[in-house]
């Protein structure tokens, strides 16, 4: 009866999750549309809405394949952030983490030549390393790991532009392209790029590899890990509560690290999906703005309210729209509108608690009414007494 | 000399003044870590008055009508945050963060409107924002700043005001039980930090240049401010040092060339890094005994106690 | 299944505006970074598409750090949009027009500042006509020009170490060097990319210490670069040289207005984007695209006056420096006589003579 | 009101005291429900002028609701509250406070880092246009502390003063707004004996001066000695008012809890075997000051005996608990586990080597508030191959085993095994954790504490298990400031005072007033006590 129980309220939850995602986006989406009513209210409709609306199934198959091959990293870095909330931390450090792993990955590609999953590795690594940081600071000095991951990721940033760029003599900056080297320009490293397995031909494409696989598989290796493990139980203890985790015997500095570093990892592991599918080169000269990835991380994260299968969604959702923003005509709109309706919709996130608890009460009000101080059930009490004496 | 001495004001005013908002939040009880995209917004919004303000106009007034056009668009800005995490109890950090995102996106929207070529680029002029003393150019918001670095260490420390604020950032079920109205605090210090985030921002952007393309945002001088905040521990006179501080090293990577510096050849990455390397080895030795505010970061809800 | 009917439809208009013709339905500008208004290089090509099209032509701009893919995609809407010529503005377009020459074989490609390098096809696609400029010789006439001018300390400001802009710096160093050496005279040149292609207190900062540590001119160039410059060099009297077009109305505008006390831009290097741009469309109507297709248009003072200086009495700002001078150093360059080194490698500095230092900053 | 009619009303106390006119608060057919629950439910509270009227009733009866009720914190469902007969509208703390309502509340309401003053001025600070005039304020706080024998230093940190003092600053803060009501919500839970009798004290002046006190306590010999009359709660019910001339503490537990309680522990006496713990010379630094928290403190545990740590708070007994069960470090001394020395062993380890620990703080160290009531269940078990295989846990078992604990410790919560903690009563968290401790069968049970803040029902159950427990023949080191606790359930009592053992007594030939005398450092055995 219990198990019943069990599934049926995580059920409800999820619904209500999931709705309430869905009612966040269509508050963003209709807010969208009343600004591409104000700027332009002509073409808000056919040359604004629907193209956000279709996102890459405006140019398919080549628009689709474009979304798949963002939403792999945005996946990973939405998992990071999601990761790091189960554990009751924040991770605002994704981009950091990301920076860092994208050195990693496209250091091992182009100066060791090495295959593309030992690139992945080294991208998953340093991400980690980069993520341990605020990690080791908030176990030891009890410092905010959002304060420390802010200064981590300009850390990163300059740390890894000065890496690659040396003053324009770094061996992995291609001063024609002012960008690291193009992996598919060069026979060299074509055993760096993640394969494809015909998806580039479907798609039309030249970077829809099989990362969006690997990416979905982690976030369900994560959400295996957090939900049915022991490591994941003792993870999620030091997050919701240090003392008494350290009470129950868990090295509760040690776990803070790890989540932070594992963190750091998946968010590193996504940099690599993206440069190893060479999606884009690594641009050293930029030193005025960290990779949007690691913030949209954040977004994907909230939309699926934490819940490391839910990224999947959320990420490709993400994609979806700033896929269609790109496809607005400059004419008419500027692309940003599709950054505008997902802040939008991540504002509504961020109190979406207050919706899921509407949603709840309206489709499951008679389902579980609980009182707290509910009496036992009926046979329980005899037992007791007679424990008792 | 006198270079560095016009730059360091120039950018530690910005972040002292920002970092001011912060802190007059986090009194409250409210992380406001949306800063970085408050400064936007008030940067957009003064340099769009700027841009509308009719030429003739009094200096006196030109600058006056754009700060507090500045300042009220970011007021109203920050009221989001404080809806989202006063009375809708949402966590402050998201919610703030969700805040900076949406905040560029708004910027460039609305600068892409206005603008003539549909760029997110603003032309205007800063001369009404500069005055020089015996050679030595100063912007209008050294002294501004000056002021309201003042006034907020009277208002925090000597008002019934600020000590209730303070109350409110310490322990709400106390404010709450002697009548406060913790709600009604909280608003007025995300409103107080909407405000000076906003002047900030403009403090930010107009005075070095004459043309801002707000796809740029203010690259990361919010999140800075929130490390000198830290840095000066939630104390007026504390973030101004704090700020100087962090501004010495912004101006130095700048100006290093012209100095005895260039001799070490380090890259401006190397500058850049610094202020962020050294607020962290500051920030782990005077961890131990960290003057945040108790409740910051906790939703207050009437009923729990 | 949209894309492909887009871009059939488009083809087909196309390629019977060919038989009928030759004439250009719609204009596709792409640009890689930066603003439309940048006052210089992407503002002058859009200025000659939309004067030569009116109202059929669009322009695309990828956000500041967009990748090929990105590019590909603006090159793509484009099409679907229905431009049958689409003119790339950028070098870093060469990767994306690979793609797109081969994807869109019935899309006329005006690619500026790519070279067949920077596509990397063993040669330039043959529906692709690539114009590049001998930025260096322009640079080279400023340098020239401000040095013989009188003036000792000179600087050089850069958006990004991007070729044509490090091509511009060189040839600048080279010119100034020479008529250093021509002088005997001492010069100084502080050398400094500011990583971005806008202007803010950052560069304001550096600007300012240049200036006040007694640079008197520098070569702003590099998109709203100028912005920092200017302002700067009107605190410390100083002054400043444009890029890629007469950048003097800008001053002449903010005098104008009351922006700025005096006019800063004593000349500007120019290179002739809008009429590159133009001659090419031009060419198109005019049914030789044929002869142009699939080459290279590399435009310096050898091929007609592509390059050079300002010569309106409005924008020559120079104290001594005369326009017969400078036509003296132009022929020169014309001639041959003068070759001036084109590298665009940002590891390896152009040589100079013991009369010039270059200080270059990181 | 009128004269005549309150000098009639005193005359015949009893029999007019449906007269409303007799009562200065009437709070009448209260009702306030939270979700799921009725807080309170028609409860009627007549407070006459002067007298100390104590509320009385189990955890969560409802008696800190209608305090917050009347205090203006709370606005009930249904009911209404009459001052002097006369209805009012309690919005919030403001309007209680015109009303001359003041309360101390069960968790002080303390802003940490404020000096006294400012403390007791905040909310009603004299200011000239919004600017603070400490002088005048100071000038009164100075002299309500004289009168009332409340000192306090107005310019110290509330942070760093004891818990005696902040609750004199509690008191001051009614005081300094003239309130004529005072409500005292548990304000004896925190305090020492002797501050106890100060405060009966204190709160006899107040009866003097013509003030009216609430007074909630779950200590019936504090409500026999200071109270007049006494009103009982149970499960959000009144139960009735009473008289305590005319009742026993007896009567009050029956109405409180509905059946006959049982206040003294009967047991066997004890039967001591091996010794299980044995704690040599340990010593301990304490962080904050240079003396030391604990110094060189000695003794043995036998198994089948339950030992006490008595103490006023703050003589080290948390720091040697912190100590003993790992959570901190010891800076010398050796500590033996049944034989083992465990002085350097980890958390995971003590608790391997059969050690059992119910923590001071249950909501700090006890229970992760946000896991359901299983994950809570197996806290100190989840890594043991009963719950786990290859890293994942076994979740069907913990179910099974969770289950088994709540049937047989009566845990009571709304979803059984899934319930998230943070929404059960103290009371049952508490049980949750002994449930837990207890079916590990521990050689050592630390219990720190065990019934605070709890209702005799809970504590009359709490003290049967650990009997239980050590009849079992588990050694039993427990840590309690409450005396009436030390006596009742120790077999040996183990007094500290700044961070020493200064005596050692046999509960059955030792007296309350003698263990107070060496709990207050007034009195010391020889080193014998080792
Ligand atoms: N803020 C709240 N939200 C929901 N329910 C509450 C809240 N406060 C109290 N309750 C409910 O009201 C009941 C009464 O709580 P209350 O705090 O008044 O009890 P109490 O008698 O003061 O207990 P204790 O002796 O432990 O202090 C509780 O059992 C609880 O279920
Ligand atoms: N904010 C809240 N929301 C919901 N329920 C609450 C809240 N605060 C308290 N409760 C309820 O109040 C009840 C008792 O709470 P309370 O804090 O009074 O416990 P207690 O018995 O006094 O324990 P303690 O001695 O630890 O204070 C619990 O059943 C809990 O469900
Ligand atoms: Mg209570
Ligand atoms: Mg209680």
């Amino acid at each position: 009866m219990n198990k019943k129980k069990l599934s049926h309220s995580s059920l409800n939850s999820s619904i209500t999750s999931v709705l309430a995602a869905l009612l966040c986006i269509l508050i963003g989406l209709v807010v969208g549309f009343l600004v591409l009513l104000a700027i332009n209210p002509a073409h808000a409709w056919g040359d604004g809405f629907v193209r956000i609306l279709k996102g890459g199934f405006h140019d398919a198959p080549y628009g689709v394949g474009k979304e798949l091959a963002n939403a792999a990293p945005l996946i990973m870095t939405g998992l990071s952030v999601a990761f790091a909330f189960k554990t009751g931390l924040f991770n605002i450090g994704a981009a950091g983490q990301y920076t860092l792993g994208a050195y990693g990955a496209l250091y091992c590609a182009i100066m060791l030549k090495l295959p593309w999953f030992v690139c992945l590795i080294a991208a998953t690594i340093l991400g980690g390393l980069w993520g341990a940081i605020p990690g080791f600071f908030k176990a030891y000095f009890n410092i905010n790991e959002v304060i420390t991951s802010i200064m981590f990721n300009w850390i990163g940033l300059y740390l890894v532009n000065e890496l690659i760029y040396q003053n324009g003599t770094g061996p992995m900056y291609d001063v024609r392209n002012t960008r690291t080297m193009n992996l598919s320009k060069n026979a060299d490293y074509a055993q760096s790029i993640i394969p494809d397995f015909g998806l580039n031909k479907l798609f039309q494409t030249n970077s829809t590899t099989i990362a969006i696989f690997l990416a979905a598989a982690v976030a369900v290796l994560i959400w295996v890990v957090l939900n049915k493990t022991t490591f994941g139980y003792e993870l999620k203890a030091v997050g919701l509560n240090k003392s008494a985790a350290r009470y129950a015997g868990i090295n509760e500095k040690k776990n803070i690290i790890l989540s932070m570093a594992i963190a750091g990892a998946l968010a590193g592991f996504g940099a690599g999906l993206y440069y190893l599918s060479n999606v884009s080169q690594w641009n050293p000269l930029n030193s005025t703005s960290l990779p949007t990835m690691g913030f949209n991380g954040i977004s994907v994260a909230l939309l699926a309210s934490s819940n490391p299968i839910g990224t999947i969604f959320s990420a490709i959702f993400i994609s979806h729209i700033s896929v269609g923003g790109s496809f607005l005509s400059t004419k008419y709109y500027p692309t940003e509108i599709s950054d505008l309706i997902s802040g939008i919709i991540i504002y509504l996130c961020a109190f979406s608690m207050l919706f899921r608890g509407r949603i709840h009460a309206l489709l499951f009000r008679n389902a579980d009414k609980t009182n707290v101080n509910a009496e036992p059930a009926a046979p329980a009490k005899p037992a007791t007494e007679k424990e008792g004496k | 000399m006198l270079l560095l001495i016009k730059y360091t004001l120039l950018y530690g005013i910005v972040l002292m003044l920002v970092a001011l908002g912060g802190m007059f939040s986090e009194h409250s009880g409210i992380i406001n870590i949306a800063l970085e995209g408050i400064m936007v917004i008030g940067g957009v919004a003064g340099v769009l008055t700027l841009t509308m303000l009719p030429a003739g106009m009094p200096v006196f007034l030109v600058v006056l009508i754009s700060v507090l056009v500045a300042a009220l668009a970011g007021m109203v800005y920050s009221l989001l945050l404080a809806f989202a995490s006063i009375n809708l109890k949402a966590d402050q950090t998201i919610g703030g963060t969700a805040l900076n995102l949406l905040a560029t996106a708004i910027a460039v929207v609305i600068a892409k409107y206005f603008s003539d070529s549909g760029s997110a680029k603003l032309n205007y002029t800063n001369k009404p924002f500069l005055f020089s003393i015996g050679g030595l150019e100063l912007s209008i918001f050294v002294p501004l700043g000056i002021i309201l670095l003042i006034i907020s260490y009277v208002v925090l420390y000597k008002t019934r005001f600020g000590l209730r604020l303070r109350a409110c950032g310490e322990h709400p079920q106390a404010a709450d039980s002697v009548g406060i109205n913790v709600y009604k605090m909280r608003y007025a210090g995300v409103v107080i930090s909407g405000a000076l985030g906003a002047i900030g921002g403009m403090a930010y952007i107009v005075p070095p240049v004459q043309t801002w393309n707000f796809e740029v945002g203010v690259a990361g001088a919010g999140f800075l401010a929130m490390a000198v905040m830290i840095f000066g521990q939630w104390k007026p006179f504390n973030i101004f040092g704090a700020a100087m501080f962090f501004a010495v090293f912004k101006s130095l990577a700048n100006i290093a060339d012209s100095t005895f510096l260039a001799q070490l050849h380090w890259s401006s990455n190397i500058y850049n890094m610094m202020p962020f390397v050294a607020s962290m080895i500051i920030l782990a030795f005077t961890s131990k005994n960290s003057m945040a505010p108790k409740a910051e970061g906790i939703p207050y809800d009437k009923g729990s106690r | 299944s949209s894309a492909s009917t887009a871009s059939s439809a488009a083809a087909s208009t196309a390629s019977s505006a060919a038989e009928g013709g030759e004439k250009i339905v719609k204009v596709a500008l792409t640009c890689d970074t930066g603003t439309i208004d940048d006052e210089s290089f992407n503002q002058a090509c859009w200025t000659a598409v939309s004067s030569y099209m009116g109202d059929d032509c669009q322009y695309y701009i990828p956000d500041a750090d967009a990748s090929d893919e990105v590019r590909e995609t603006k090159i793509r809407q484009a099409v679907n949009d229905g431009a049958d010529v689409i003119v790339c503005v950028g070098y870093l377009y060469g990767a994306s027009l690979a793609w797109a020459a081969d994807q869109y074989p019935d899309v006329k490609f005006i690619a500026i500042d790519v070279t067949q390098g920077d596509i990397g096809t063993d040669a330039i696609p043959a529906n692709c006509y690539c114009i590049t400029f001998k930025e260096e010789q322009a640079g080279y006439l400023a340098g020239y020009a401000i040095a013989k001018d009188g003036k000792t300390k000179l600087g050089f400001l850069g958006g990004m170490a991007v070729p044509a802009v490090i091509r511009y710096g060189y040839g600048f160093v080279q010119g100034a060097d020479a008529a250093a050496a021509e002088l005997g005279q001492n010069i100084e040149i502080n050398y400094f990319y500011g990583g971005q292609f806008y202007g803010d207190a950052n560069i304001t900062s550096r600007m300012e210490g240049w200036y006040s540590n007694g640079t008197q001119v520098v070569f702003a160039c590099g998109g709203g670069i100028y912005t920092s410059a200017v302002e700067a060099a009107l605190k410390n009297n100083g002054y400043v040289i444009g890029v890629d077009v007469d950048q003097n109305y800008i001053g002449a505008k903010g005098v104008a207005d009351g922006t700025y006390a005096y006019n800063p831009f004593i000349t500007s290097a120019m290179k002739g984007l809008t009429e590159a741009v133009n001659t090419a469309l031009a060419d198109i109507e005019a049914g030789s695209w044929g002869d142009i297709a699939g080459s290279n248009g590399n435009f310096g003072l050898e091929d007609g006056d592509y390059i050079g200086l300002p010569t309106d009495a409005d924008s020559w700002n120079f104290e001594s420096f005369t326009t017969d001078e400078y036509e003296e150093v132009k022929g020169k360059i014309k001639s041959g006589e003068i070759t001036v080194d084109n590298s665009s490698d940002d590891a390896t500095k152009p040589t100079v003579s013991e009369f010039t230092t270059v200080n270059y900053i990181q | 009101m009128n004269t005549k009619e309150v000098s009639v009303s005193k005359r015949h106390e009893r029999r007019v005291s449906r007269l409303a006119e007799d009562f200065v608060i009437e709070m009448l057919h209260i009702t306030k429900e939270f979700p799921g629950i009725k807080a309170n439910d028609d409860i009627t509270l007549q407070l006459r002028k002067g007298e100390v009227h104590a509320l009385l009733g189990e955890n969560g009866a409802g008696k800190s609701t209608l305090m917050s009720v009347l205090f203006g914190l709370y606005q009930p469902e249904a009911g209404q509250i009459r001052k002097n007969g006369k209805e009012v509208a309690i919005r919030n703390p403001n309007d209680a406070n015109a009303l001359g309502i003041g309360m101390v509340h069960q968790h002080f309401k303390l802003v940490e880092c404020f000096s006294v003053l400012d403390n007791i001025i905040l909310g009603v600070e004299p200011n000239k246009m919004g600017f603070l005039q400490k002088a005048e304020a100071r000038k009164k706080v100075m002299a309500l502390s004289e009168k009332y024998g409340l000192r306090v230093d107005p310019d110290a940190l509330i942070s760093d003063i004891s818990v005696g003092m902040q609750q004199r600053v509690e008191i001051l803060k009614m005081l300094y707004r003239d309130n004529e009501i005072l409500i005292f919500d548990e304000p004896t839970a925190v305090l020492t004996p002797q501050e106890i009798d100060e405060l009966m004290e204190i709160m006899r002046g107040f009866k003097k001066e013509g003030k009216s006190i609430l007074f909630i306590t779950h200590k019936l010999n504090e409500i026999m000695a200071v109270a007049d009359r006494c009103t009982v709660l149970r499960k959000g019910k009144c139960m009735g008012t009473v008289d305590i001339k005319d009742t026993t503490k007896e009567e009050l537990s029956r109405m409180m809890v509905g059946r006959d309680v049982q206040l003294q522990v009967d047991k066997k006496p004890a039967d001591p075997g091996r010794v299980v713990l044995d704690v040599k010379n340990v010593t301990m630094h304490n962080a904050q000051h240079k003396k030391d928290a604990v110094r060189d403190i000695s003794f043995q545990v036998h198994a089948g005996e339950i030992v006490c740590l008595a103490g006023i708070e703050g003589n080290g007994q948390t720091e040697f608990v912190y100590g003993l069960t790992g959570l901190e470090k010891i800076s010398s001394g050796k500590i033996m586990l049944d034989g083992k020395d465990i002085t350097n062993e980890t958390i995971r380890q003590r608790s391997k080597d059969g050690m059992s620990h119910i923590p001071e703080d249950r909501h700090k160290h006890g229970l992760v508030l946000d896991y359901s009531l299983e994950n809570n269940m197996v806290l100190q078990r989840y890594w043991q191959p009963e719950f786990q295989k290859g890293g994942f846990i076994r979740s069907d078992k913990v179910r099974e085993y969770s289950d088994k604990l709540i049937a047989q410790y009566d845990v009571r919560s709304g979803q059984g095994s899934l319930t998230t903690v943070r929404s059960m009563s103290g009371g049952n968290q508490q049980k949750a954790i002994i449930a837990r401790e207890i079916d590990k069968d521990p050689k050592l049970l630390v219990a720190v504490q065990p019934t605070r803040g709890l209702d005799v029902g809970a504590i009359e159950y709490i003290h049967r298990q650990i009997v239980a427990e050590r009849d079992k023949g588990t050694a039993v080191l427990l840590v309690s400031l409450e005396l009436d606790e030390v006596m009742n359930l120790s077999d040996r009592i183990l007094v500290m005072y700044e961070g020493e053992v200064v005596g050692e007594f046999d509960p059955k030939t030792t007296t309350v007033q003698e263990l107070g005398l060496y709990m207050a450092g007034a009195r010391k055995q020889g080193k014998e006590s080792k």
